[in-house]
């Protein structure tokens, strides 16, 4: 072989894209490897959080995630007033609960409506629905924005909301205006009802999973705001503060998103068919009416039925707002006095994806010296992966095109708080 | 999961070369793989014969280097630096 | 027509202005300070409340007395009533290649302001000149302006930051007012009051009361004496017009523009400042723009933004235009001063900037070179 | 209020735009038209020489535009624009038919009524010859009525010069002198390269019995009437055209203050006399 | 056919491309005048591009990120940066304080996974931005307001001045003036002062108005008795990387 040869300088550069994405790799009739990558860019918010004053944990955790703010503002305050001893309670804690409801109202809207329904309906998005059926389009923006006017007043506005404090709130609304909320409220609940019966409308393919069901246990009432114990269908039943005892994390290579499992356990699932298989018996009656009405049993196993948990959920948390502005008098002062104290605790909400843990560790001045924080797509990304296994298993025959869409759909079951996994940009079937 | 279209791309590529210069074959490339490119030289090696096979690049010699340097802007890219080709 | 009313007759004046279905919107505690709101009842007044002001600070205190009007003034002015923060002019629609302008029905309600203080009445008197009194009417403020009653009360006990007596605007209401009351808290809590319109004597017609003797008259002058007494002159207006425009390039706008934060605060909070932004914003389907008009200031950037840049890039410039505007081109604009003393600028300026004392900075180094 | 309010207020029409159509169009330079418009409905206004109006773009906005027209005719409004930014563009890409809003007209005029008698002196910077082009009609109509006529006229570049056949005919037919330069030349540039300062020393007219109208940018105005007044022009008998931001146009918004003054209201036409010490002070 | 709009997300909460969703009463009406070319928080569906307008949430954290951008610069006629992490940096900013390989080990266990870059900055850094929209989130009505306006072909409507004007306008007692420290004088409008209205200071989260005086305020901050530390920290926080609050707190320390 006596070929001429050149050599040709290019000095091309390929690039690794850089978007949220999934692999499934079959070999033949056999799951090689399902890897769920999520490529959020790190923001170091536990790095950062270090030499912050603990009052200002509220505010800068909420820009963790802008779907799902509240969830961070509790837990973050949840977890200072565990290190510094006070409770706050009455309609301080109320208030907070009302102001959660405004995020769950607003984000199982708008997951439901518009984030999972079109992959039910065969559509790409909410908008071309709204093309052929802008009836429910509007219906999920005006339930949303229900959801979104409680947060306003309550909050001060939908994202990052400002009216949250360690110990409270900075200012309380009176009750005349939460009331001029009640008409706006009734026709959510109503409308939510609706919802449930159009969620069941819905297909939904065959499949069921084992899950280990967690979540908060908020002593009494169906968990939302907080929770002082961490339960499971399976025998787990801790106290919050040994959250990190029990859970590790765990940072895998293929996404940046720290994953979160249980020690000596598989993985499990948080959210609302967690909370709803915990604790059906504490919703309210509407919840649980409408629950019966569909003939929804106590436990759902099935992942895709997430979106009747979730619009049961809705009614839930219409009814409980209404419910605590009922109940509402305006207390005296907005919040409770907080003195720093050194020392570390951990507090938990449950955010409308799932269970969402802080803890933080303080020195007597209330500097933050360490910041751990556990959002519930981290705990759910192995449940996540394993569905997608067994998931994918049941559906190999299906061309490249429809499996995509089906696994972007079991993907969204689990209402990912990442945009990247909301509507996924690649996913990669390698068939050998 | 981005090996394979980070390959695929450098094929493509080296095929394009190859064919503008009337190429029988290519005989060896090299690469340089950022820092952050995710890839290890056997990595990246094993990846190119399997997308390689079947083209006129396949059983090319393949010259990966790792590069250390964080800081480079391409860390997170793999650089075709040269190719080698056969004619006639 | 005048008389003597007993504190209760305060609770009467709201009643029967609300029994004519008129709003009553006067001083009520709200947020920590004295502010202005609808009352249905003389009970929602500030009573046995007084605010202790200082540059950049307000604060209020417990009186030991049961005074209804026992502070000065608080952070808004009537202007919030007369010059909307923000009011939609009309509506301009396109019809099928067209336009059609298409204003918004006039609110047409009756409002009494309830506790208008000299100053305030001063400043409503400048406004009117400003906005209706010239070739070209602010229609908007026109029809709010003739549905508006004014019940003015004098001032007995002036704020630290108040100058009302520089300016010969108080503290004692000379006209402007369809009714105006002197509060008497020594011995028998009371209140002289006078009608200056016969509108004003309708209502005080209606009133329980008293007559007033001419001892009365003279007690009311009493109160309003001693707040000028308390007072003094803090600045000096006779040849403020001269000295401003003769000093537009001193010194001191670099050393207040050092402090000044050009935030716009002694603008929004001043009751005659009337500069205003008008905007169009599209409707959604781009068929109909709505022409908006909101308070400005000439503080920013954007107010004096012409295409090209900023004609005030720094803040020494917009300092100097608000400065010299109040006390010295208003009169040649106007033909009446822009500042009535209330002292709201000094109060509300975030870093406490005192315009009393900016004028005499100037005017002593002037002096000094002279 | 008891007292008499309304007896006191004036037209309360000022801020409603009046539809008005566009009937001609011409493009005078690579940036500049003129529109000509007329009322959808009913008589148009008849703004005087030296006073503008507040046109409105439907959807992007209202900004003031001197009134360019009145010589033979008073049944249209001519605007000449330069579009420089969002409104002004909107109104240079009217289409005829176009509907825009007029309110107007505003502000005060030349004195040019006044002048009668006198020699006349107009120094036009670039697109400062369309607002004053109402008071050269007038004295062109007038043309006895007035002593000599000096046009001087200065643009940045040939391209920016507006209107040039319609001045070279005013040189032939009324007894102009006219006089033009520009800053900078080109290849096909004939006439004096310069600035338009340059002009006025060599310019004909009495300086004792004269008035001077011009309008430029704000730099070019100082440097003109400078000269002027070195040719012993007193300062009352220089006009010139003041610009401000205007958000209302009609004295009520404020935005236009130049110290004592609200362009709107007593401008936009002033003598050097009134403004020459305000312009002298920086970011007044 | 109206013109075709992408959404692009850098380093983000997603808060501010929310903010479009969020707009109920006004979302249908947009949508059918736009196209939605590219919006993974919302669809699926993609149209490629050039796109007439993009907007841009997030900042520039990673090499990828900061190629990205330029090719979206390329293809895009508008870009409008929304937000304090694209125009600022945003909260993850704070890492340009400090050490990001630190930084790194902090959080994760196995930091050599993590491709980062070692700043967070705004895309005005790497190209040239059409429209800044400032905040943390941005504010709904500027983001309708400038979408109506690149529709109708106006500026936008986008104030330059302090939160000051707006908490005038709603006629909140100042709470600065009542005793609680406010970053409203040195920070841009648009939030509609909201912290104000709720009894608490602004904490600065749109970012810095023009020509904003934070020696003054700064000073006035200390006279009402912050620290040192509290003043460093109320400047570095969401907009810390925006030059003007960087240099204030640069004079606190750090
Ligand atoms: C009395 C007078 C007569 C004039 N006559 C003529 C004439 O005959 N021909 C001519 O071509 N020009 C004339 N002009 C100048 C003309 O008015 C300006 O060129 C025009 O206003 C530019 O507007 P624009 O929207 O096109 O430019 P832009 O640059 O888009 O806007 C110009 C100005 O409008 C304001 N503005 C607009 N939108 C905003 C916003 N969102 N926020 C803040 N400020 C905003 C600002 O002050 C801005 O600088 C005259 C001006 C005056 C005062
Ligand atoms: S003087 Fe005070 S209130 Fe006025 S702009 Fe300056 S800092 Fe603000
Ligand atoms: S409260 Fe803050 S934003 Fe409001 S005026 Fe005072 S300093 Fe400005
Ligand atoms: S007041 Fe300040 S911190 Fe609060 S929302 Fe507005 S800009 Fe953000």
């Amino acid at each position: 072989m006596a070929d001429e040869t050149r050599t040709i300088k290019t000095d091309y550069l390929a690039r690794v894209e850089g978007e949220g994405g999934m692999l499934i790799r079959l070999k033949g009739n056999e799951i090689e490897e399902v890897k769920l990558n999520i490529f959020e860019p790190p923001r170091f918010f536990e790095a950062f959080l270090r030499g912050r004053y603990f009052t200002e944990a509220p505010d800068i955790t909420a820009r963790i995630c802008g779907i799902c703010p509240v969830a961070y503002q509790m837990a973050a305050c949840n977890s200072m007033e565990s290190v510094c001893g006070v409770k706050v309670e009455g309609q301080l804690k109320a208030l907070r609960r009302l102001l959660y409801c405004g995020e769950w109202i607003e984000s199982h809207a708008l997951h439901v409506y518009m984030l999972h329904a079109p992959d039910f309906l065969g559509y790409p998005s909410a908008i071309e629905i709204a093309k052929d059926a802008p009836e429910v389009v509007e219906t999920a923006l005006r339930l949303k924005k229900i959801g979104n006017h409680i947060m306003t007043v309550v909050g001060g506005r939908e994202i990052h909301p400002i009216n949250v404090k360690v110990g409270g709130f900075y200012k309380a609304p009176s009750k005349a205006e939460l009331e001029a909320m009640v008409p706006d409220l009734e026709w959510a609940l109503e409308t939510s009802l609706e919802t449930v019966k159009w969620a069941n409308t819905l297909d939904f393919p065959d499949f069921e999973m084992d899950y280990e069901f967690a979540a908060l246990d908020a002593g009494g009432v169906y968990p939302i705001e907080g929770g002082e114990r961490f339960v499971s269908n399976r025998g787990l039943d801790i106290p919050i503060d040994e959250f990190y005892e029990h859970v590790v994390e765990e940072h895998v290579k293929h996404a940046n998103a720290l994953q979160g499992h249980m020690k000596e356990r598989d993985s499990y699932l948080t959210g609302p068919l967690a909370r709803y298989a915990l604790w059906y018996d504490l919703l309210s009656p509407e919840a649980r009416g409408a629950a019966e009405g569909i003939g929804l049993p106590k436990v759902v196993k099935n992942p895709f039925k997430s979106i009747l948990v979730r619009s049961v959920e809705l009614v839930e948390a219409c009814a409980e707002a209404l419910r605590l502005i009922r109940e509402y008098e305006q207390p005296a002062e907005a919040s409770i006095e907080v003195v720093p104290k050194a020392g570390a605790a951990c507090g938990a909400s449950e955010a409308p994806r799932g269970t969402l843990c802080h803890r933080y560790e303080l020195d007597d001045k209330g500097i933050i010296l360490d910041a751990t924080i556990t959002p519930p797509t981290a705990q759910n990304q192995p449940q996540i992966e394993a569905d997608l296994r067994g998931f994918v298993g049941q559906f190999m025959d299906l061309s490249n095109e429809e499996l995509t869409l089906r696994c972007e759909q079991a993907i969204r079951n689990y209402d990912p708080c990442i945009s990247c996994a909301t509507h996924f940009l690649t996913l990669e079937i390698e068939r050998t | 999961m981005h090996e394979q279209a980070t390959i695929r791309d450098l094929v493509a590529t080296v095929l394009h070369v190859a064919e503008e210069n009337d190429a029988k074959r290519v005989v060896r490339i090299k690469v340089k793989l950022g820092a952050l490119s995710h890839f290890t030289p056997e990595h990246f090696e094993e990846h190119w014969v399997d997308v390689a096979a079947g083209t006129i690049a396949e059983g090319c010699k393949v010259e990966a280097e790792l590069s250390e340097d964080l800081t480079d802007p391409n860390a997170h890219g793999v650089i075709l630096e040269d190719v080698e080709i056969a004619l006639g | 027509m005048r008389a003597v009313l007993a504190p209760e007759a305060l609770e009467a004046i709201v009643d029967v202005l609300r029994r004519r279905d008129w709003r009553v919107i006067a001083p009520t505690v709200r947020d920590k300070a004295i502010v202005y709101g609808e009352i249905a009842s003389a009970t929602e007044l500030p009573v046995g409340w007084k605010d202790v002001q200082g540059p950049g600070s307000y604060k209020l205190e417990r009186r030991d007395d049961e005074a209804r009007f026992g502070y000065a003034v608080g952070p808004q002015s009537w202007k919030r009533e007369l010059l909307a923060p923000s009011v939609r002019l009309l509506q301009i629609k396109r019809t099928n290649g067209g336009l059609e302008p298409v204003k918004d029905a006039a609110e047409t309600k009756r409002t009494a302001f309830f506790g208008v203080r000299p100053c305030e009445v001063a400043a409503i008197k400048i406004q009117d000149r400003v906005l209706i009194g010239g070739k070209y009417a602010d229609e908007d403020y026109l029809q709010r302006r003739e549905n508006s009653f004014v019940i003015a009360v004098n001032c007995g006990e002036p704020a630290a930051n108040c100058f009302c007596a520089s300016m010969g605007t108080g503290p004692k209401v000379e006209d402007g007012y369809d009714l105006v009351l002197t509060e008497i808290t020594g011995g028998t809590h009371h209140f002289v009051a006078e009608a200056g319109t016969d509108e004003g004597a309708e209502l005080l017609a209606e009133l329980p009361q008293q007559p007033a003797a001419d001892a009365d008259l003279t007690a009311a002058q009493t109160v309003t004496d001693a707040a000028r007494e308390k007072m003094g002159i803090t600045l000096d207006r006779s040849d403020v017009h001269d000295l401003l425009l003769a000093n537009l390039e001193h010194p001191r706008y670099d050393d207040v523009a050092s402090r000044c934060l050009a935030c716009t605060n002694c603008t929004l909070a001043c009751p005659t400042c009337f500069c205003t932004a008008v905007d169009d914003a599209n409707d959604l389907s781009g068929e109909a723009d709505d022409r908006l008009r909101s308070w400005d200031s000439c503080f920013t950037l954007q107010y004096s933004e012409m295409h090209g840049g900023g004609t005030r890039k720094e803040t020494k410039s917009r300092y100097r235009q608000w400065l010299t505007h109040k006390l010295s081109t208003w009169h040649d604009q106007f033909d009446t001063l822009g500042c009535v003393g209330c002292g709201r600028c000094i109060t509300w300026c975030p870093v406490g900037i005192d315009i009393r004392e900016e004028v005499a900075a100037i005017r002593a180094t002037q002096e000094a070179k002279s | 209020m008891a007292q008499t309010l309304t007896e006191t207020a004036g037209s309360l029409e000022a801020m409603t735009p009046v539809p008005y159509a566009v009937t001609a169009k011409r493009q005078d330079t690579y940036d500049t038209w003129t529109l000509e418009l007329e009322p959808v409905d009913g008589a148009p206004i008849v703004p005087g020489p030296g006073q503008f109006n507040m046109l409105y773009a439907f959807g992007v906005g209202e900004v003031p535009i001197s009134n360019a027209g009145n010589f033979e005719t008073d049944e249209r409004l001519v605007h000449t624009i330069r579009a420089v930014g969002a409104v002004t563009k909107a109104l240079c890409a009217a289409e005829i038919g176009t509907i825009v809003g007029v309110r107007g007209p505003f502000g005060n005029t030349w004195p040019i009524v006044e002048a009668k008698g006198k020699d006349v002196v107009v120094v036009a910077g670039g697109i400062g010859l369309p607002p004053l082009r109402p008071a050269i009609y007038h004295v062109l109509k007038n043309r006895k009525d007035y002593g000599r006529f000096a046009l001087l006229y200065g643009a940045r570049t040939p391209t920016d010069l507006v209107f040039l056949d319609e001045v070279k005919s005013w040189q032939c037919n009324y007894d102009v002198d006219l006089d033009i330069t520009v800053d900078v030349g080109d290849t096909d540039w004939k006439g004096k390269v310069g600035l338009v300062t340059k002009l006025i020393p060599p310019a004909q007219f009495d300086a004792d019995d004269a008035q001077a109208f011009v309008v430029g940018p704000e730099i070019m105005m100082k440097f003109v009437a400078q000269e002027l007044m070195n040719r012993d022009l007193p300062a009352e008998s220089i006009n010139v055209s003041l610009e401000r931001t205007m958000r209302c146009g009609v004295g009520l918004c404020g935005h236009c203050q130049i110290g004592p003054t609200l362009v709107c209201r007593d401008g936009a036409c002033y003598t050097w006399d009134k403004v020459e010490k305000l312009l002298a002070v920086k970011e007044l | 056919m109206g013109p075709t709009i992408a959404v692009w997300k850098f380093s983000s909460c997603d808060g501010c491309q929310l903010t479009l969703l969020d707009c109920e009463d006004e979302l249908l009406g947009i949508l059918g005048r736009v196209q939605i070319a590219y919006f993974p928080e919302a669809t699926r569906a993609e149209i490629e591009g050039p796109w007439d307008l993009s907007l841009v949430e997030g900042s520039v954290t990673t090499p990828e990120e900061a190629e990205r951008i330029k090719e979206i610069r390329e293809k895009s006629g508008l870009v409008v940066a929304i937000g304090a992490c694209a125009t600022a940096g945003g909260i993850q900013a704070l890492r340009n304080w400090a050490n990001v390989k630190e930084y790194a080990s902090t959080v994760y266990a196995h930091p050599e996974y993590l491709e980062t870059l070692e700043t967070s900055t705004p895309h005005s850094d790497h190209i040239a931005v059409d429209l800044e929209l400032q905040g943390c989130p941005i504010s709904k009505v500027q983001l309708v307001d400038a979408l109506l306006a690149v529709l109708a072909g106006r500026r936008p409507n986008v104030p330059t001045s302090a939160v000051c004007t707006e908490c005038k306008r709603r006629q909140t007692p100042c709470v600065q003036v009542l005793g609680t420290p406010c970053l409203g004088p040195v920070t841009q409008a648009g939030c509609g002062a909201i912290c104000p209205s709720f009894a608490r200071g602004c904490y600065g989260c749109f970012g810095p108005k023009e020509s904003p005086n934070t020696v003054s305020l700064a000073k006035r901050w200390s006279e009402m008795g912050a620290s040192e530390d509290q003043l460093l920290r109320a400047f570095r926080t969401f907009n810390g990387y925006k030059p003007a609050f960087r240099e204030e707190s640069a004079r606190h320390g750090g």
